[in-house]
Parts: structure tokens; C-alpha cells; sequence
């Protein structure tokens, strides 16, 4: 099958979608000419035209409540906030406007529009420009949320979230864009709410999603190479979530462990883990266990960075302690 | 230019049923029919009847906290916005929403809680109708203390900057809840901030229906030739407290006085009396037919049920695949 | 000892704490001749004056970032935000800037602040008017979280939080503010971080905070009635948390049951269940269960707001089925 | 009327230093020694060095990600700058911030990572200045994009109704990432806003340090006088991309060539010349003592250590009691 990038992956179910559907437009920061921060959006103005691939002013606000404004009147927005972190600049317009919008207002009208922003540290972008802020938005009754791991996900995620009547939360990891994987010629969607095992095993559940996806495979082989046979589960959404495979694989192996990128307390790995000891009390050999970053800001120099975040040495690390519980 | 009879008719019948349904409601609030704050705007129906009459139906209206008379005037019927108010299922937002009043059949959109949320989102309308390439006009309202928000500039400016069709109306009564307008700004307009966008920025009395009426017209005449927003400002007096528990005690009774002396609809029917436009007969039976039509959305309100216990999980997602087992 | 209301224990922290320290000032909307929305800084402008008691303009995104501003050149400024609801239009304020402007820049400076605000349903506010959002914070390295239940911890924390050099966020329940109790005529704070046993059991212990410790107590009385006895432990404050405490009673009981009013989904409950399955492994006699709203918006109508709430009723079943697993 | 000699030497000594430095930075940055973004602020320098020259040590700066001018106006020393962009444990901030530089010895008081999250903070200073009693002035800086946000139209409003001693700078170079002025606004100046604030907007040559150290001193002037804040404008060009990994395509290169032509530096070097108010001698010896410093700057920083381990848990919290058992 043909390999092409992440990025690329994302930009296809853009021109995709917007081919498809005359409702589908593009508005945020330097989306047009400029392609986007992260070029994902390139090329798709000559396409389309400045009416459908929008350069915003430097106002998350409007991008956002504009975009609920189209929604809710026909249109179907993709709004692109320029990095994950900004997303407290316009928290109201995503929390609860995009979300309760619907509900508040007799549950008639739709909010079908996607916030497409890349998240995550890549060296150097210190506390307010490498945030995971997924877990804030799990919070949110309304919102669905997306994190795709591979370009394969990337644009059948991309493509169901933009069809999609709720307004989702789209996070790319900025580590990932470059990232190549197959992705066929054919039209195909991902469905928001189905969980990938990425790799099988029967001695532990590792559950991630987005970039930490690809430590957790690293970790795997490597516990492999140990004779620990660790089961990936890819989330690919937070909400929708797949409880069924999640509890599935965790009742298998018995023991779960958890990694994600932001910050433990009161990240999405504190409701996962809420959710499986209840469910599964009596059947888990241990107990569910977490692999984050601290509760610490994001600290810029790249010594600290490091030392930081979460990778696969740590989720070996911790996956070894649990078995040996 | 003065408007037709009927258009005459229309503005002074709203703006008695507007004025009629929401004295209703402070009864109905004082006896506990309304739960929760309600925010009134007695006093500021010329401006919310003289915005929305000249709209077309299919006009966007998204309004505010005292969004009584604007629904009124965009057409959503007295008893589905009292039911609304008194958290029945017959509603207009199927009581989900009190104070969020929507009607998306006349294209009222809804209101934001958080004071101003809806500028940015009236500007999406806006943007949407362009992009559809209707001639939609979508209004918006916010007091003066709301202007002083962030979505204030950040919406005005993007739909200055893509001519959208979108008309910003500030509703100036002085007051942000207790909060005298000359704490929170130098100026003595909030529409003087148009020059800072390069769009026209109109200052009307927002006592005079008729003055309303016309710089409504003109916007919207602006708005539907592809030349974009404008920005008027209203000045305006509330009769009642910020809510019906605020007693407003931080301001002088003499003001609220001389401001009621200036009622909007006396003012309005002294005119059309004055000139002969309507009858005292006629304006008696009007008054007659607008009671008439409160006391029965007062009995339907009353009569409606609340909402069955299952309606609380219906309806958060358009498509709720995979998402119950969270509930 | 004398009975004052929550509402006046908390003014007469501001009041106290503003003679003691003349760095201390209050800002937000209407607080000064007005008293504030719910009347708690009612009177103080007459003892302090206009400087000290600022009416600010309908913008909470100043009314933080000025905090802040004020609180790192040597202020130390106590915000009000009028509804918890309205977090979110100034939630990168709080976010990032109060909560991480110490540690980006060096460790050096503080950030002193308090933002008091009112959360929680009481009949009709609808959903951006009821909500209570202390989960978002807890995800937010460097804030601190307090939430009394008591006119005593009202007193108590308000002033060891305006004593704080780091920034709090003070939630305040609007249905408390009545709320009568004890409160000594004599100077004392309540630390942040110890968390109180209001009511002590073996059988299970529930955790809650803010008004829902008040339904705690309501269940757990008329579960001794059953013979079930609860033991109620009031956290006081998410940041610091007091896991020693948390876990001493679970440790007893080997039950427990989380509640709060906000939604489930991501909430503050989720990190308790996680800490708690974590460290106490093996000891505890059944999963950690959550009482919670659930996860939609808040609806207006009373007929529904009622059913969307966790109370005394719900607590109670929680427990009972808890208890027969 | 011209400065003293000594603060034109000052001005053009600093002006060099943020010039050479950044001139540096763009190297060291290429060799991998700086990571993260780069945002350069070449071709500002007559704006960052003629707004911070004239103020005082314990005013307050709150500038932006382009800040290297700034810190060094305001008295930062170069090599504590340059150690935090590369990380380092000796940088201003600790290595934690690298664009937040940060030193409260001379009043910087660090960035907002959002754009324009800094102009509420600044509110914040000069409100406290203003309580404590103090003629502190507290200067803000932003770019023509980021005067679209929200947080402009908050902070200037609040501290005009207040009139505090605050500057409101914004620094136009006519690009906001990409995005040409003319696709983010109607009117010419961001200072128009200033009218509907009712404070005065000053416009200045951006890359004339004379003129922005006069329109600085005004509203120096008027801010400790307690007449409040001010708006300037500056209209200016950067010289490079957004950041060092930006080409900046968008520009026309003879755009870019002209702006060139205008260095702020030559300018001032031509004009000092011209008025004998330095020799070439002097000229010369000031630019060796200037790359001298950068150049001590440089082996400072590539020296400096790393931040240790420890240091990512140290310092979150001020009054950390409590707290550790959960990281
Ligand atoms: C963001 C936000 N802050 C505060 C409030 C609470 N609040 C509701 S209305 C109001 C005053 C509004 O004043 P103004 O805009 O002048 O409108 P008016 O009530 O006078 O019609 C306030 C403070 C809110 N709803 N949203
Ligand atoms: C709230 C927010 N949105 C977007 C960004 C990303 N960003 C950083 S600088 C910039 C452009 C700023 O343009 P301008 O204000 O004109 O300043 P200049 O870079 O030209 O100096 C953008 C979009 C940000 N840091 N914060
Ligand atoms: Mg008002
Ligand atoms: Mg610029």
C-alpha cells in the first residue's frame, strides 16, 4: 500500500471532505497561503479559494465562536487553533458553547463543526507551547475528542469527525506529521469511538493514544525481548471512548497500565483508570497504573524536557514494577 | 421616511406584548412559576421591537439576557418563550434552557451565558449566510457593560475585516447590573469604537421606536448590499432590577423616574395618536388582543408539563453512537 | 460559640485579612457599593474605600490577568469571578498564567492571588450558570484548590489561601452562603491540605467536598439508621490533597465512595478513585465508586435539574449496593 | 529636543547590542544550540531600545516573544538572555522559560506564551504601581496581530477607566505570521482604537529611535503624572521570518529591501554622523566593545550547565507544603 505522511494524511481528508460536501470550510491562523503552522492545509486555497480556506484574525475567540455560529446555521467548520495550548484563549467557546450549545437550545440544532490543534512538546517549546490538553475536554458533556496516532487513523479520523453532526476535539501531535504509514487510495472513515489493538499480549494492557501510542509499542517490543508479552490498545478517542475492547483486553492480561503525555493529576488516564477498577474489581491482578508526565509546569530547556516527559524507559520501567507485584 | 401603517401597527403591538408578557412574568416570578434569575427588559422595547421588526424571517437574531422582546418581535410565539421560562417540555428550548431562548424556525439562534459569548457567534452567522450566498442579516445585542468584554472586539473586527452582514447593537441602559456606565468606560458611546474598525457606528435614542426602526433599516440595507457590520448604539433606561431579587437600590429613584417618563410606548402612542395613525378605538382593541394573548400563553405555561426525568440524557450529542455507557 | 453564616465568615476573612495586610485588595464585578452578587464583600468598600474594593469593568479576562499582574509587583490581589460558570472566559488567565508565570520565569517571583468563586445549581441556573468546574483546575499544575463546606473553613481557608503565596482557586457553594455555624470569635486559619472527618464509621468511608459534604452527612445519618456507619471525610482543598488522610479512612473502611456535583467524566472523583485503586491495592473490599452528575449539560427546568443532581437518595443506594457486592 | 549625548549613545550602543546579539542568535540557532521557536525582532530595534531607554530601573516591562531588545533596553544582561534561550541553568529564567525571558532585578517581568495575555498583566502592574503609591511606569508590547485579541480591548479599556500608568505599545511590522495587516483590520493604525477608549493613540516611525524615544518620554510623562495610559504605534518591519524556521515566503523580497534600506541603525549612525555627535572613531570603539559583550555572551552561555534534574520538580509552587506527594 502507498505511505505517505501524517500531515499529508490529514491534508487528504481536508481536500476530501471539502470536496464532498460544499459545507465544509477551513478558518484560523494562516491557514490559507501559509498552509497552516504545520503545513497541513497547504495547497488546499488554490483548490478551494480564500472563501473556503480562511485567514483569521490573531483571535482564537472569534475562530472558535465563529465557528459554532456557522455550525449552527448550515455550515460545517474545521477551525484551527494554532497549537493545543491556546485553547484556554477561547476554553468558553469550546467548553461551552461548541458543546452545550445544542442541548441548551431544545436539542434540535447541530453542531457539527471539528477544532483541529497540534499538542505536545518537540524540544524546546516550554510550558505554553507543548500542552496535551485533552483531558480538560473530557470534562465537557458535548464535545467528542480525537487523537489519531498514525496516518491511517490521522485521515479516517479527520474524515468522520467532519462528518460528524457533534462538534469534536481534533488533536495532532506535532511529533507525528512527518510520521509515514499506508494509507490506501480508496475512501475509507475511521469511526470515532472504536479503540485499535495495536499489538497483542496477554501479560499487560498498555493504553495510550496520540503520540505515546508509538512509545508504548517501543516499550512492548522491548518487554518482549523480556519475555513480557504487553497488549497495546490505541484509544484513538477519548469520547466516544471503547470501553468494551478497553475492559476486553484488561479482563485478558489483568493488569493495565496507563501513559499519556500531559501531566497525571486530573488527566485522562485518572478516569480510565477510574472506570476499570470499578468494572473490574476482583478480576485485576494490580492495580492500574499511571505513566505521565508530573504535575509540573513544561519546562523549556531541553535537559528538563527530557526528563519531563513520559517515554518508553519509564513505561518498561513501570510495567516491570507492576508485574512484579 | 415613515413606515407604513402596518409596519406602525406591528411595532406598537409588539411592543405591548412585549411589555404585557413580561410584566406577566414578574408576577408569575414573584409566585414562583420562574425559577432561577430572570433578567427583564421593560423599558427597552423600542429597541428590541424596533431591531427585530424590520428583520426578515429568515434573519439570524442572537440575543441576550433579556431576550423577552427581541423573540417577540423575531416572531417566536409569547407561550413557548413563557414556557420556556417556567421549565416546561412545551418550550421553546423544551425547558432546557430558561433564559436560553431559541426558535430556529424563525432564526433565533439561542443566547450565550457567559455575557458577549454570543458577538463571536453572531459572527459565524454572518459568515455562514455569506458563504451560502443568501442575503441573511444576522443581529446581535449586548448592553454596555458587555462591550467592554474581549469577544466585543474580536467579533466586530473579523466581520469588519470580511464585510459580513452582521449588525452589532449595543442596548446602552446606563447600568451593568450595579455598575454605573462612567466606571467602566471614558467615552460617552460604546459605538464610538467603530472608528477603530472602519465601520459606520450609529448612536440612536433607544427610546424612539422610530429612530430604531431607521438606523435598523439602514444597517440592514448596508448588511444585505455586501457592505458589512454596523454598530449601533441604543440609549436606553431598565425599569426593573438587573433580576427580579435585585431591588437596584445604587440607583437614585428620581432616575428611574425620569427615565420611565420617557417610556418608549407612551412616547410611541402619543405620536401615533398625535398624527392619527391609529385610532383610540383601534389602540383599545390592539391592547385588548395583546392581553388576551398573554393570558393565554399564561394558561398554556401553566398548563404544559415539565419534562419527563428521561429528557435529561436526550439530546447532548446529535449522534449519541458510543457514547451512553459513559452516562 | 457564636453562629454566623458562610457569607459572613467569608467577609470577615476579607476584612480581616485586608486590616492585617495592606496588599490585600478585592477586585471583580459589582463587588464594591453592590457587595458582590451574593453579597459576601457587602460593606467593605465603607471600611476600605474604593482603592481597596474595585468595581471592575465586564471583563474577566483583566480581572485575572490584572491579578496577576498585580500579584507578582508585590500586590496581593483577591479576584472574584461572579459564577464559576465564567471560568472559562478567562481560563488561559488562570490556567497558564496564574498557575505556571512562577515557574516559567524562574522560580523566583510568586504569584499571590485568590480567585473566590460561586459555584454549584440552586434551582433554575441552567448550564452556564450552575456548573462547577474545580476538576479543570486540578489538572492545572501550579494552582492550589480550596472548597469549604463549613462557615468555619469558609473563614478558615479563605484566609491561609489570601495568606498563600501561590494562587488559589476558592470555590464558594451558592447554597451555603446561608449556611449557619460556628465560627470563634478569635483569629484562626485552616490550613490548606487537611482534609476533616465530619462524621467517623468502619463500614465506608465517603469522600466529598463543598455542599455535597452536607448530603454526605445527610446519607450517612440515615444509613446508621440502618445500620451502616459512613464515615465522612471532608476534603477541604483538591490541591493540596490530603492522601494521608484519604487513605487512612479507606484503609478502615475498605469501601469508598466518591461524591460530587459536578459531572462524572473527568472529574475530580476520577483522580481520587485513581489514587486511592493505586495505593491501596489488595486492601480494599470492593471498587471505588463515584456519585456524580451525570454527563449532559445542567438543564434548566427544575423537573430535570433535580434529576441530574447527586444527593442523599442517590448517596444512599450507591452505598447500600456497594456494601452488598 | 535631543537628547544628551550620553542617552544618544546609549540608544545606539543598545540598538547595536540586540542587533549583534540577534545577528548571533541566528547562527547559534542554526548550529542547534538554541532549540524550541525562534522569534528574532531584527529591524525593531529603534522600537524595543527607544521605548525601554527611557524609562526606569523599577519600571515594569512586560513585552513579548520578541523580547530580546526589550531585556536588553531595560538592563538584562546579554548573557543571561542568551543562556536561557539555549537552556542553560544560568539563563534569566532558570532555563525553564527560554522565551519567557524574565528578570525582576530590572522590572522585566516575563511573556505571555498566548499573545497578548500580557496586556492584562500589565493592567495588573500598573494598578499596583498605582496602589503601592509609587510613580512606576509599566510598558506593554504587542504586534499589529495581536491587537485583534480580546485581551487589547480588556486591558487598555480597564486601565484607561482607571488611569493607570501604563503604556500600551504596539509594534507593527505589518505582518502577523503570515498574515499581511491589510487581511486583519479596516484602518491604517491600531492607534485609531485609542479614540474609542478615550485615551490619546500616538503614531511614530517605528524605525526612527528619536522619534519613538520622544512619543516614549510623553507618555512616560503623562503616566506619572497620573494622567494614565497611552497607545502607541510604531510602524515597523521585521527583517526575518516569523521565526528562524520561517523563510517567509509571503513577503515580496523588494518589500523586504526596502524595509532594509530603512535600518533603524544606519538611520541613527547616519544622523549621529551628520550631527558630529560621535566620531567615527567613537563609532568604531563602541562597536568593538558591543561585539565584545556579545561575544562574552556567547561563551557564557555555551559554558553555563544544563538545568540539573531536580530542577524540573523545583519551584511550581511558592509555598509547596503538601503538595510533593502528588507529582
Ligand atoms: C462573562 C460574564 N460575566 C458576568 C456575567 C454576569 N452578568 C450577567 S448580565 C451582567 C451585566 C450586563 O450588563 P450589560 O451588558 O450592560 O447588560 P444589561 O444587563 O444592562 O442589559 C453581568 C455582570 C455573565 N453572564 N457573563
Ligand atoms: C493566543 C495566541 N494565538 C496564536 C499564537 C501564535 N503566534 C505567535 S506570534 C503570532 C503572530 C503575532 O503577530 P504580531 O502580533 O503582529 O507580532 P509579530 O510576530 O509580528 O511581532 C502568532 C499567530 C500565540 N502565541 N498566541
Ligand atoms: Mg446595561
Ligand atoms: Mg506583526
Amino acid at each position: 500500500m502507498r505511505r505517505i505522511t501524517y500531515r499529508q494524511a490529514l491534508r487528504e481528508a481536508l481536500q476530501e471532505e471539502m470536496e464532498r460536501d460544499a459545507r465544509v470550510f477551513l478558518m484560523g491562523e494562516d491557514v490559507g497561503i501559509f498552509g497552516g503552522n504545520f503545513k497541513v492545509s497547504q495547497g488546499l486555497i488554490d483548490k478551494f479559494g480564500e472563501e473556503r480556506v480562511r485567514d483569521t484574525t490573531l483571535a482564537e475567540t472569534v475562530i472558535i465562536g465563529a465557528g459554532v455560529g456557522a455550525a449552527i446555521t448550515g455550515m460545517r467548520p474545521v477551525c484551527e487553533i494554532m497549537l493545543a495550548d491556546f485553547v484556554g484563549v477561547c476554553f468558553d467557546e469550546i467548553y461551552n458553547k461548541a458543546g452545550k450549545w445544542r442541548y441548551m437550545h431544545g436539542c434540535e440544532v447541530a453542531v457539527p463543526m471539528v477544532i483541529r490543534t497540534p499538542m505536545g512538546c518537540r524540544g524546546g517549546g516550554g510550558a505554553e507551547h507543548s500542552q496535551c490538553p485533552e483531558a480538560l475536554f473530557l470534562h465537557g458533556p458535548g464535545l467528542k475528542i480525537a487523537l489519531p496516532s498514525t496516518p491511517y487513523d490521522a485521515k479516517g479520523l479527520l474524515k468522520a469527525a467532519i462528518r460528524d453532526d457533534d462538534p469534536v476535539v481534533f488533536f495532532e501531535h506535532k511529533l507525528l506529521y512527518d510520521l509515514e504509514g499506508e494509507v490506501p487510495e480508496e475512501e475509507y472513515i475511521v469511526p470515532l469511538g472504536k479503540a485499535a489493538i495495536r499489538r497483542e499480549g496477554q501479560d499487560v494492557t498498555i493504553l495510550a493514544y496520540s503520540f505515546m501510542v508509538h512509545k508504548a509499542l517501543a516499550a512492548a517490543e522491548a518487554l518482549a525481548a523480556n519475555g513480557i508479552e504487553a497488549e497495546v490498545v490505541d484509544l484513538r478517542t477519548l469520547v466516544p471512548l471503547d470501553v468494551e475492547t478497553v475492559l476486553a483486553s484488561a479482563r485478558k492480561t489483568r493488569r493495565v497500565v496507563i501513559i499519556h503525555e500531559a501531566n497525571k493529576r486530573g488527566g485522562a488516564g485518572a478516569e480510565l483508570a477510574a472506570i476499570i477498577q470499578e468494572k473490574l474489581f476482583g478480576v485485576l491482578a494490580a492495580p492500574v497504573i499511571r505513566v505521565c508526565a508530573p504535575d509540573v509546569p513544561i519546562p523549556f530547556s531541553p535537559a528538563l524536557e527530557k526528563v519531563y516527559l513520559p517515554d518508553e524507559e519509564k513505561l518498561q520501567q513501570a510495567v516491570r514494577e507492576l508485574l512484579a507485584k | 421616511m415613515l413606515p407604513e401603517k402596518n409596519v406602525l401597527v406591528e411595532l406598537y403591538r409588539k411592543m405591548l406584548l412585549d411589555r404585557y408578557l413580561e410584566e406577566a412574568m414578574v408576577e408569575l416570578y414573584r409566585q414562583g412559576y420562574i425559577p432561577g434569575s430572570l433578567h427583564l427588559g421593560i423599558g427597552h422595547e423600542a429597541l428590541s421591537i424596533g431591531t427585530t421588526v424590520p428583520l426578515r424571517r429568515d434573519d439570524y437574531l442572537v440575543f441576550s439576557h433579556r431576550g423577552v422582546g427581541h423573540s417577540l418581535g423575531k416572531g417566536v410565539p409569547a407561550r413557548t418563550i413563557l414556557a420556556e421560562f417556567m421549565g416546561r417540555a412545551t418550550g421553546c428550548s423544551l425547558g432546557k434552557g430558561g433564559v436560553h431562548l431559541s426558535d430556529f424556525s424563525v432564526g433565533c439562534l439561542g443566547i450565550s451565558g457567559s455575557q458577549g459569548g454570543n458577538i463571536v457567534i453572531a459572527t459565524g452567522a454572518g459568515l455562514s449566510a455569506k458563504m451560502r450566498g443568501t442575503d441573511q442579516v444576522t443581529a446581535v445585542y449586548f448592553g454596555e457593560g458587555t462591550a467592554n468584554r474581549g469577544c466585543f472586539h474580536e467579533g466586530i473586527n473579523q466581520a469588519a475585516v470580511w464585510r459580513l452582514p452582521v449588525i452589532f447593537i449595543c442596548e446602552n441602559d446606563l447600568y451593568s447590573y450595579s455598575t454605573h456606565q462612567s466606571k467602566i468606560m471614558l467615552r460617552e458611546n460604546v459605538a464610538d469604537h467603530a472608528y477603530g474598525y472602519g465601520i459606520p457606528g450609529v448612536v440612536v435614542d433607544g427610546n424612539d421606536v422610530l429612530a430604531v426602526y431607521e438606523a435598523m433599516q439602514e444597517a440592514i440595507a448596508r448588511a444585505r448590499a455586501g457592505e458589512g457590520p454596523t454598530l449601533i448604539e441604543g440609549k436606553t433606561y431598565r425599569w426593573r432590577g438587573h433580576h427580579e431579587k435585585d431591588p437596584a437600590l445604587y440607583r437614585d429613584p428620581a432616575e428611574v423616574e425620569a427615565w420611565k417618563q420617557k417610556c418608549p410606548i407612551k412616547r410611541f402612542e402619543l405620536f401615533l395618536q398625535a398624527e392619527r395613525i391609529i385610532s383610540p378605538e383601534e389602540q383599545a382593541s390592539i391592547q385588548d388582543e395583546v392581553r388576551q394573548e398573554v393570558q393565554e400563553a399564561i394558561d398554556f405555561a401553566l398548563n404544559s408539563p415539565f419534562p419527563q426525568p428521561e429528557e435529561l440524557y436526550r439530546g447532548v450529542y446529535a449522534n449519541p453512537a458510543g457514547i451512553l455507557d459513559l452516562i
